[in-house]
Protein backbone atom coordinates (compact mmCIF):
# COMPACT_ATOMS: atom_id res chain seq x y z
CA UNK A 1 0.00 0.00 0.00
CA UNK A 2 1.44 3.32 -1.12
CA UNK A 3 1.01 6.40 1.72
CA UNK A 4 1.33 9.58 0.71
CA UNK A 5 1.25 12.78 2.66
CA UNK A 6 0.91 16.64 1.87
CA UNK A 7 1.59 19.94 3.44
CA UNK A 8 2.31 19.94 7.05
CA UNK A 9 2.19 15.91 7.63
CA UNK A 10 4.76 15.49 4.80
CA UNK A 11 7.15 18.39 6.73
CA UNK A 12 6.26 17.17 10.26
CA UNK A 13 7.44 12.77 9.03
CA UNK A 14 10.10 14.13 6.79
CA UNK A 15 8.94 11.45 4.27
CA UNK A 16 6.65 12.36 1.09
CA UNK A 17 5.91 8.80 0.17
CA UNK A 18 5.97 5.44 2.41
CA UNK A 19 5.40 1.68 1.35
CA UNK A 20 3.92 -0.33 3.70
CA UNK A 21 2.15 -3.48 4.40
CA UNK A 22 -0.57 -3.25 6.75
CA UNK A 23 -1.57 -6.23 9.08
CA UNK A 24 -5.17 -8.17 7.21
CA UNK A 25 -6.83 -6.60 10.52
CA UNK A 26 -7.10 -2.89 8.98
CA UNK A 27 -9.82 -2.91 6.75
CA UNK A 28 -10.92 0.96 6.66
CA UNK A 29 -9.37 3.86 6.52
CA UNK A 30 -10.08 4.50 10.91
CA UNK A 31 -8.09 1.22 10.86
CA UNK A 32 -5.52 2.18 8.52
CA UNK A 33 -4.92 5.90 10.96
CA UNK A 34 -4.57 3.11 13.97
CA UNK A 35 -1.65 1.41 12.49
CA UNK A 36 -0.08 4.56 10.90
CA UNK A 37 0.02 5.97 14.35
CA UNK A 38 2.04 3.58 15.64
CA UNK A 39 4.75 3.63 13.50
CA UNK A 40 6.41 6.55 15.24
CA UNK A 41 6.45 8.79 17.29
CA UNK A 42 6.74 11.20 14.71
CA UNK A 43 3.36 9.23 13.33
CA UNK A 44 1.90 9.21 16.88
CA UNK A 45 1.81 13.12 17.03
CA UNK A 46 0.82 13.93 12.95
CA UNK A 47 -2.24 11.08 13.24
CA UNK A 48 -3.70 12.39 16.88
CA UNK A 49 -7.23 12.82 17.07
CA UNK A 50 -7.13 16.64 17.52
CA UNK A 51 -4.86 17.51 13.85
CA UNK A 52 -8.03 17.03 12.10
CA UNK A 53 -6.09 14.97 9.17
CA UNK A 54 -8.12 14.26 6.21
CA UNK A 55 -7.24 11.38 3.50
CA UNK A 56 -8.08 10.08 0.10
CA UNK A 57 -8.27 6.83 -1.43
CA UNK A 58 -7.15 6.20 -5.02
CA UNK A 59 -7.82 9.95 -5.78
CA UNK A 60 -11.41 10.20 -3.77
CA UNK A 61 -11.32 12.30 -0.47
CA UNK A 62 -12.70 8.99 1.80
CA UNK A 63 -14.39 9.15 5.33
CA UNK A 64 -13.22 6.81 8.01
CA UNK A 65 -15.40 3.79 7.19
CA UNK A 66 -13.94 3.78 3.51
CA UNK A 67 -12.50 0.70 2.85
CA UNK A 68 -8.60 0.85 2.26
CA UNK A 69 -7.10 -2.74 0.42
CA UNK A 70 -3.22 -3.80 -0.54
CA UNK A 71 -2.48 -1.59 -3.49
CA UNK A 72 -4.35 1.17 -2.97
CA UNK A 73 -2.83 4.79 -3.09
CA UNK A 74 -3.65 6.44 0.57
CA UNK A 75 -2.90 10.07 0.68
CA UNK A 76 -3.58 11.74 4.12
CA UNK A 77 -3.52 15.61 4.71
CA UNK A 78 -4.31 18.54 6.60
CA UNK A 79 -7.71 20.31 5.55
CA UNK A 80 -7.36 22.24 2.26
CA UNK A 81 -6.84 25.45 1.50
CA UNK A 82 -6.75 26.10 -2.07
CA UNK A 83 -8.86 28.79 -4.47
CA UNK B 1 -17.16 19.45 -21.52
CA UNK B 2 -15.57 21.61 -18.04
CA UNK B 3 -12.38 23.04 -18.96
CA UNK B 4 -9.62 22.46 -15.84
CA UNK B 5 -6.15 23.07 -16.12
CA UNK B 6 -3.71 23.20 -13.35
CA UNK B 7 -0.59 25.11 -13.95
CA UNK B 8 2.44 27.56 -13.02
CA UNK B 9 2.00 29.78 -15.22
CA UNK B 10 -0.94 33.14 -14.89
CA UNK B 11 -3.66 32.83 -17.09
CA UNK B 12 -5.47 34.64 -19.33
CA UNK B 13 -9.30 36.03 -18.52
CA UNK B 14 -9.92 37.57 -21.56
CA UNK B 15 -9.17 34.48 -23.97
CA UNK B 16 -10.80 32.15 -21.71
CA UNK B 17 -13.88 33.98 -21.75
CA UNK B 18 -13.31 33.92 -25.22
CA UNK B 19 -13.03 30.28 -25.64
CA UNK B 20 -16.64 29.95 -23.88
CA UNK B 21 -18.41 32.60 -26.08
CA UNK B 22 -16.91 32.85 -28.96
CA UNK B 23 -19.15 31.86 -32.03
CA UNK B 24 -22.05 31.13 -29.65
CA UNK B 25 -25.16 32.89 -29.99
CA UNK B 26 -27.24 31.33 -26.83
CA UNK B 27 -25.21 32.69 -24.11
CA UNK B 28 -26.75 35.69 -22.13
CA UNK B 29 -24.72 35.94 -19.39
CA UNK B 30 -20.93 35.02 -18.47
CA UNK B 31 -19.80 35.16 -14.75
CA UNK B 32 -15.84 35.16 -13.31
CA UNK B 33 -14.24 35.04 -10.24
CA UNK B 34 -10.33 35.62 -10.52
CA UNK B 35 -8.89 34.94 -6.82
CA UNK B 36 -5.54 36.94 -6.55
CA UNK B 37 -2.73 36.85 -3.72
CA UNK B 38 -2.95 39.37 -0.97
CA UNK B 39 -0.46 40.97 1.38
CA UNK B 40 -1.61 40.47 4.28
CA UNK B 41 0.25 40.63 7.55
CA UNK B 42 3.02 40.90 6.03
CA UNK B 43 3.34 38.41 3.15
CA UNK B 44 6.20 37.79 0.88
CA UNK B 45 5.01 34.85 -1.11
CA UNK B 46 2.39 31.92 -0.74
CA UNK B 47 3.55 28.83 -1.80
CA UNK B 48 0.29 26.03 -3.44
CA UNK B 49 1.08 22.53 -2.89
CA UNK B 50 -1.01 20.27 -4.54
CA UNK B 51 -1.82 16.27 -4.83
CA UNK B 52 -1.03 16.55 -8.72
CA UNK B 53 -2.94 12.96 -9.66
CA UNK B 54 -5.57 13.69 -8.12
CA UNK B 55 -6.29 17.14 -8.29
CA UNK B 56 -7.51 17.24 -12.08
CA UNK B 57 -9.75 14.69 -11.31
CA UNK B 58 -11.23 16.83 -7.97
CA UNK B 59 -12.13 20.10 -10.14
CA UNK B 60 -13.31 18.26 -12.87
CA UNK B 61 -15.64 16.87 -10.90
CA UNK B 62 -16.52 19.90 -9.31
CA UNK B 63 -17.14 21.52 -12.10
CA UNK B 64 -19.37 18.32 -13.23
CA UNK B 65 -21.72 18.89 -10.13
CA UNK B 66 -22.24 23.09 -11.23
CA UNK B 67 -22.97 21.47 -15.05
CA UNK B 68 -25.61 19.06 -13.55
CA UNK B 69 -26.92 21.57 -10.92
CA UNK B 70 -27.07 24.62 -13.54
CA UNK B 71 -27.73 24.91 -17.21
CA UNK B 72 -24.32 26.02 -17.90
CA UNK B 73 -23.37 26.13 -21.52
CA UNK B 74 -20.07 25.94 -19.86
CA UNK B 75 -17.78 26.21 -17.42
CA UNK B 76 -14.04 26.57 -16.94
CA UNK B 77 -11.70 26.32 -13.83
CA UNK B 78 -7.67 27.28 -13.73
CA UNK B 79 -5.78 27.21 -10.66
CA UNK B 80 -2.18 27.89 -10.55
CA UNK B 81 -0.06 26.10 -8.05
CA UNK B 82 3.95 27.09 -6.82
CA UNK B 83 5.15 30.35 -5.71
CA UNK B 84 2.70 33.15 -5.63
CA UNK B 85 3.97 37.01 -4.71
CA UNK B 86 1.17 39.54 -3.57
CA UNK B 87 -0.89 40.59 -6.22
CA UNK B 88 -0.80 37.49 -8.60
CA UNK B 89 -3.75 35.88 -9.57
CA UNK B 90 -3.90 32.44 -8.15
CA UNK B 91 -7.44 31.15 -9.51
CA UNK B 92 -10.29 31.71 -11.64
CA UNK B 93 -13.54 30.12 -12.31
CA UNK B 94 -16.12 30.96 -15.74
CA UNK B 95 -19.59 29.89 -16.00
CA UNK B 96 -21.71 30.45 -19.14
CA UNK B 97 -25.30 30.48 -19.11
CA UNK B 98 -28.55 31.67 -21.20
CA UNK B 99 -29.11 33.42 -17.85
CA UNK B 100 -27.76 35.41 -15.06
CA UNK B 101 -28.61 33.52 -11.90
CA UNK B 102 -27.21 30.22 -13.48
CA UNK B 103 -24.33 31.69 -14.32
CA UNK B 104 -23.26 33.83 -11.11
CA UNK B 105 -25.01 31.22 -8.44
CA UNK B 106 -22.26 28.38 -9.95
CA UNK B 107 -19.42 30.78 -9.93
CA UNK B 108 -19.95 31.50 -6.29
CA UNK B 109 -20.52 27.39 -6.56
CA UNK B 110 -17.42 26.67 -7.98
CA UNK B 111 -15.11 28.41 -5.45
CA UNK B 112 -17.02 27.26 -2.66
CA UNK B 113 -16.25 23.61 -3.53
CA UNK B 114 -13.05 24.21 -4.32
CA UNK B 115 -12.07 25.69 -1.47
CA UNK B 116 -13.43 22.56 0.62
CA UNK B 117 -13.08 19.66 -2.18
CA UNK B 118 -9.31 19.73 -4.19
CA UNK B 119 -6.16 18.98 -2.66
CA UNK B 120 -4.63 22.37 -2.79
CA UNK B 121 -2.53 23.91 0.17
CA UNK B 122 -1.07 27.41 1.02
CA UNK B 123 2.09 27.94 2.79
CA UNK B 124 2.55 31.49 3.65
CA UNK B 125 5.92 32.83 3.36
CA UNK B 126 6.02 36.28 5.51
CA UNK B 127 8.84 38.87 5.25
CA UNK B 128 10.23 37.82 8.21
CA UNK B 129 10.37 34.74 10.24
CA UNK B 130 8.93 31.41 9.73
CA UNK B 131 6.75 30.02 6.80
CA UNK B 132 3.67 28.58 8.45
CA UNK B 133 0.50 26.46 6.61
CA UNK B 134 -2.42 28.41 6.06
CA UNK B 135 -5.57 26.65 8.34
CA UNK B 136 -8.81 25.81 6.86
CA UNK B 137 -11.24 28.50 8.05
CA UNK B 138 -14.99 27.11 9.28
CA UNK B 139 -16.57 29.94 7.47
CA UNK B 140 -15.41 27.96 4.06
CA UNK B 141 -16.61 25.19 5.07
CA UNK B 142 -20.29 27.00 5.83
CA UNK B 143 -20.47 28.57 2.46
CA UNK B 144 -19.84 25.04 0.92
CA UNK B 145 -22.14 23.47 3.20
CA UNK B 146 -25.44 25.89 1.30
CA UNK B 147 -25.12 24.11 -1.57
CA UNK C 1 -15.00 56.55 -6.81
CA UNK C 2 -16.91 53.51 -8.73
CA UNK C 3 -15.97 53.70 -12.39
CA UNK C 4 -20.01 53.89 -14.68
CA UNK C 5 -19.20 54.04 -18.27
CA UNK C 6 -22.27 54.41 -21.09
CA UNK C 7 -20.96 53.71 -24.52
CA UNK C 8 -21.95 52.28 -28.12
CA UNK C 9 -18.32 50.91 -28.33
CA UNK C 10 -17.38 47.19 -27.05
CA UNK C 11 -15.72 46.99 -23.88
CA UNK C 12 -12.40 45.71 -23.23
CA UNK C 13 -13.39 43.14 -20.08
CA UNK C 14 -9.29 42.46 -19.24
CA UNK C 15 -8.23 46.03 -19.66
CA UNK C 16 -11.11 46.55 -16.93
CA UNK C 17 -10.18 44.48 -14.62
CA UNK C 18 -6.53 45.24 -14.70
CA UNK C 19 -7.78 49.45 -13.77
CA UNK C 20 -9.05 47.99 -10.69
CA UNK C 21 -6.41 45.51 -9.47
CA UNK C 22 -3.48 46.68 -10.59
CA UNK C 23 -0.50 47.78 -8.04
CA UNK C 24 -2.76 46.69 -5.40
CA UNK C 25 -2.18 43.96 -2.90
CA UNK C 26 -5.16 44.39 -0.43
CA UNK C 27 -7.67 42.10 -3.39
CA UNK C 28 -8.17 38.90 -2.73
CA UNK C 29 -11.30 38.33 -5.01
CA UNK C 30 -12.54 40.02 -8.37
CA UNK C 31 -16.00 39.31 -9.83
CA UNK C 32 -17.37 39.87 -13.14
CA UNK C 33 -20.60 39.64 -15.03
CA UNK C 34 -20.94 39.86 -18.47
CA UNK C 35 -24.48 39.98 -20.56
CA UNK C 36 -24.70 39.21 -23.90
CA UNK C 37 -27.08 39.65 -26.66
CA UNK C 38 -28.76 35.85 -27.09
CA UNK C 39 -30.16 34.82 -30.37
CA UNK C 40 -33.51 33.97 -29.15
CA UNK C 41 -36.64 33.31 -31.68
CA UNK C 42 -35.11 34.34 -34.67
CA UNK C 43 -32.86 38.08 -32.94
CA UNK C 44 -31.43 39.77 -35.71
CA UNK C 45 -30.59 42.68 -33.44
CA UNK C 46 -31.38 44.59 -30.17
CA UNK C 47 -31.11 48.11 -29.90
CA UNK C 48 -31.16 49.53 -26.75
CA UNK C 49 -32.56 53.02 -25.89
CA UNK C 50 -31.21 55.09 -22.68
CA UNK C 51 -32.04 58.55 -20.51
CA UNK C 52 -28.73 59.99 -21.46
CA UNK C 53 -29.09 63.06 -18.91
CA UNK C 54 -30.01 60.17 -16.24
CA UNK C 55 -28.57 57.13 -16.86
CA UNK C 56 -24.38 57.18 -15.53
CA UNK C 57 -26.44 59.01 -12.67
CA UNK C 58 -28.26 55.96 -12.45
CA UNK C 59 -25.82 53.89 -12.85
CA UNK C 60 -23.56 55.23 -10.59
CA UNK C 61 -26.10 55.33 -7.17
CA UNK C 62 -26.20 51.76 -7.85
CA UNK C 63 -22.67 51.31 -7.95
CA UNK C 64 -22.40 53.70 -4.75
CA UNK C 65 -25.12 51.51 -3.22
CA UNK C 66 -22.71 48.80 -3.73
CA UNK C 67 -19.89 49.89 -2.04
CA UNK C 68 -22.27 51.09 0.98
CA UNK C 69 -22.89 47.64 1.33
CA UNK C 70 -20.25 45.30 0.75
CA UNK C 71 -16.13 46.49 1.89
CA UNK C 72 -15.30 46.80 -2.17
CA UNK C 73 -11.91 47.85 -3.17
CA UNK C 74 -13.61 49.02 -6.65
CA UNK C 75 -16.39 48.29 -8.86
CA UNK C 76 -17.59 49.10 -12.47
CA UNK C 77 -20.18 49.25 -14.56
CA UNK C 78 -20.38 49.62 -18.43
CA UNK C 79 -23.31 49.67 -20.50
CA UNK C 80 -23.92 50.16 -23.91
CA UNK C 81 -26.79 51.33 -25.94
CA UNK C 82 -27.35 51.32 -29.69
CA UNK C 83 -27.59 48.32 -31.58
CA UNK C 84 -26.18 45.28 -30.83
CA UNK C 85 -26.53 42.02 -33.02
CA UNK C 86 -26.25 38.70 -31.07
CA UNK C 87 -22.89 37.08 -29.42
CA UNK C 88 -22.23 40.73 -28.65
CA UNK C 89 -21.64 41.97 -24.93
CA UNK C 90 -24.14 44.65 -23.64
CA UNK C 91 -22.96 44.96 -19.88
CA UNK C 92 -20.25 44.41 -17.77
CA UNK C 93 -20.05 44.63 -14.41
CA UNK C 94 -17.37 44.08 -11.86
CA UNK C 95 -16.54 43.92 -8.09
CA UNK C 96 -13.03 43.72 -6.36
CA UNK C 97 -12.88 43.23 -2.57
CA UNK C 98 -10.44 41.48 -0.19
CA UNK C 99 -12.59 38.44 -0.19
CA UNK C 100 -14.77 36.57 -2.33
CA UNK C 101 -18.55 36.55 -0.47
CA UNK C 102 -18.35 40.11 -0.85
CA UNK C 103 -16.95 40.05 -4.66
CA UNK C 104 -19.57 37.66 -5.67
CA UNK C 105 -22.63 38.99 -4.03
CA UNK C 106 -22.03 42.53 -5.02
CA UNK C 107 -21.58 41.84 -8.57
CA UNK C 108 -24.98 39.83 -8.21
CA UNK C 109 -26.54 42.97 -6.70
CA UNK C 110 -25.44 45.12 -9.11
CA UNK C 111 -26.92 43.48 -12.09
CA UNK C 112 -30.52 42.66 -9.89
CA UNK C 113 -30.87 46.64 -9.47
CA UNK C 114 -28.88 47.38 -12.52
CA UNK C 115 -32.28 45.33 -14.39
CA UNK C 116 -34.71 47.67 -12.22
CA UNK C 117 -33.36 50.62 -11.87
CA UNK C 118 -31.49 51.90 -14.29
CA UNK C 119 -33.08 53.72 -17.36
CA UNK C 120 -32.60 51.16 -20.73
CA UNK C 121 -34.62 50.17 -22.63
CA UNK C 122 -34.62 46.97 -25.55
CA UNK C 123 -36.23 46.79 -28.48
CA UNK C 124 -35.70 43.49 -30.67
CA UNK C 125 -35.59 43.62 -34.37
CA UNK C 126 -36.67 39.89 -35.25
CA UNK C 127 -34.91 38.44 -38.66
CA UNK C 128 -38.65 38.51 -39.67
CA UNK C 129 -41.62 40.95 -38.38
CA UNK C 130 -41.86 43.82 -36.87
CA UNK C 131 -40.18 45.08 -34.12
CA UNK C 132 -40.79 44.91 -30.49
CA UNK C 133 -40.09 46.59 -27.07
CA UNK C 134 -38.85 44.00 -24.39
CA UNK C 135 -41.46 43.56 -21.36
CA UNK C 136 -40.14 43.82 -17.95
CA UNK C 137 -39.72 40.42 -16.27
CA UNK C 138 -41.35 40.04 -12.51
CA UNK C 139 -38.67 37.79 -11.74
CA UNK C 140 -36.35 40.70 -12.02
CA UNK C 141 -38.34 42.85 -10.13
CA UNK C 142 -38.28 39.82 -7.33
CA UNK C 143 -34.64 39.50 -7.92
CA UNK C 144 -33.58 42.95 -7.06
CA UNK C 145 -36.05 42.99 -4.22
CA UNK C 146 -34.13 40.33 -2.44
CA UNK C 147 -31.32 42.53 -1.12
CA UNK D 1 -42.30 72.02 -17.23
CA UNK D 2 -40.46 69.53 -19.88
CA UNK D 3 -42.11 66.01 -20.98
CA UNK D 4 -39.74 63.45 -22.04
CA UNK D 5 -40.82 59.77 -23.60
CA UNK D 6 -38.76 57.26 -24.25
CA UNK D 7 -39.62 53.51 -25.50
CA UNK D 8 -42.80 52.61 -26.76
CA UNK D 9 -44.44 55.76 -25.35
CA UNK D 10 -42.29 57.93 -27.36
CA UNK D 11 -43.31 55.62 -30.40
CA UNK D 12 -47.06 56.03 -29.61
CA UNK D 13 -47.46 59.68 -28.56
CA UNK D 14 -44.98 60.16 -32.00
CA UNK D 15 -42.64 62.86 -29.78
CA UNK D 16 -39.77 62.54 -27.57
CA UNK D 17 -40.56 65.91 -25.97
CA UNK D 18 -43.48 68.46 -25.05
CA UNK D 19 -43.13 71.58 -23.15
CA UNK D 20 -46.34 71.90 -21.16
CA UNK D 21 -47.83 74.12 -18.22
CA UNK D 22 -49.71 72.20 -16.27
CA UNK D 23 -52.65 73.46 -13.80
CA UNK D 24 -51.72 74.94 -11.27
CA UNK D 25 -53.79 71.93 -9.28
CA UNK D 26 -51.23 70.04 -10.37
CA UNK D 27 -48.44 69.26 -8.15
CA UNK D 28 -47.80 65.71 -7.47
CA UNK D 29 -46.70 62.55 -10.21
CA UNK D 30 -50.21 61.41 -9.70
CA UNK D 31 -51.96 64.74 -11.08
CA UNK D 32 -49.91 65.08 -13.56
CA UNK D 33 -50.38 61.67 -14.93
CA UNK D 34 -54.15 62.48 -14.79
CA UNK D 35 -53.48 66.04 -16.85
CA UNK D 36 -51.48 64.05 -19.22
CA UNK D 37 -54.11 61.47 -20.21
CA UNK D 38 -56.36 64.47 -21.14
CA UNK D 39 -53.98 65.68 -23.31
CA UNK D 40 -55.52 63.36 -26.43
CA UNK D 41 -56.59 60.20 -27.18
CA UNK D 42 -53.11 58.79 -27.78
CA UNK D 43 -52.00 59.83 -24.39
CA UNK D 44 -54.86 58.71 -22.77
CA UNK D 45 -54.53 55.43 -24.20
CA UNK D 46 -50.35 55.63 -23.17
CA UNK D 47 -51.28 56.78 -19.41
CA UNK D 48 -54.54 54.54 -19.15
CA UNK D 49 -53.42 52.70 -15.38
CA UNK D 50 -53.07 49.19 -17.24
CA UNK D 51 -50.07 50.51 -19.04
CA UNK D 52 -47.38 50.14 -15.99
CA UNK D 53 -45.67 53.76 -17.57
CA UNK D 54 -43.14 54.94 -14.89
CA UNK D 55 -41.42 58.57 -14.30
CA UNK D 56 -38.53 60.50 -13.38
CA UNK D 57 -38.67 63.58 -12.24
CA UNK D 58 -35.15 65.50 -12.44
CA UNK D 59 -33.46 62.17 -13.33
CA UNK D 60 -34.38 60.58 -10.31
CA UNK D 61 -37.36 57.53 -10.05
CA UNK D 62 -40.57 59.41 -8.83
CA UNK D 63 -43.37 57.76 -7.73
CA UNK D 64 -47.02 59.10 -7.62
CA UNK D 65 -46.64 60.77 -4.81
CA UNK D 66 -43.71 62.55 -5.72
CA UNK D 67 -44.35 66.38 -6.23
CA UNK D 68 -43.93 67.96 -9.62
CA UNK D 69 -43.35 72.30 -10.12
CA UNK D 70 -42.99 74.38 -13.06
CA UNK D 71 -39.31 73.82 -14.82
CA UNK D 72 -39.26 69.95 -13.41
CA UNK D 73 -37.89 68.00 -16.57
CA UNK D 74 -40.28 64.79 -16.06
CA UNK D 75 -39.38 61.29 -17.95
CA UNK D 76 -42.14 58.92 -18.49
CA UNK D 77 -41.20 55.48 -20.01
CA UNK D 78 -42.18 51.79 -19.23
CA UNK D 79 -40.41 49.10 -16.83
CA UNK D 80 -36.56 49.03 -17.80
CA UNK D 81 -35.09 46.48 -19.47
CA UNK D 82 -31.26 47.28 -19.63
CA UNK D 83 -28.69 44.61 -18.35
Amino acid sequence: MKILYFAWLREKLGVAEEEITPPAGVVTVRDLIAHMAARSPAHAEAFAAGKGVRCAVNLDFATPDDPVKPGDEVAFFPPVTGG
Amino acid sequence: MPRVLVQEAPFDVAAEMARLTESRHDIGALASFTGLCRADDGLAAMVLEHYPAMTERALTRIAEQAMERWPLTGCTIIHRVGRLTPGEPIVLVLAASAHRAAALEACAFLMDWLKTRAPFWKREEPREGAPRWVEARAEDDAAAARW
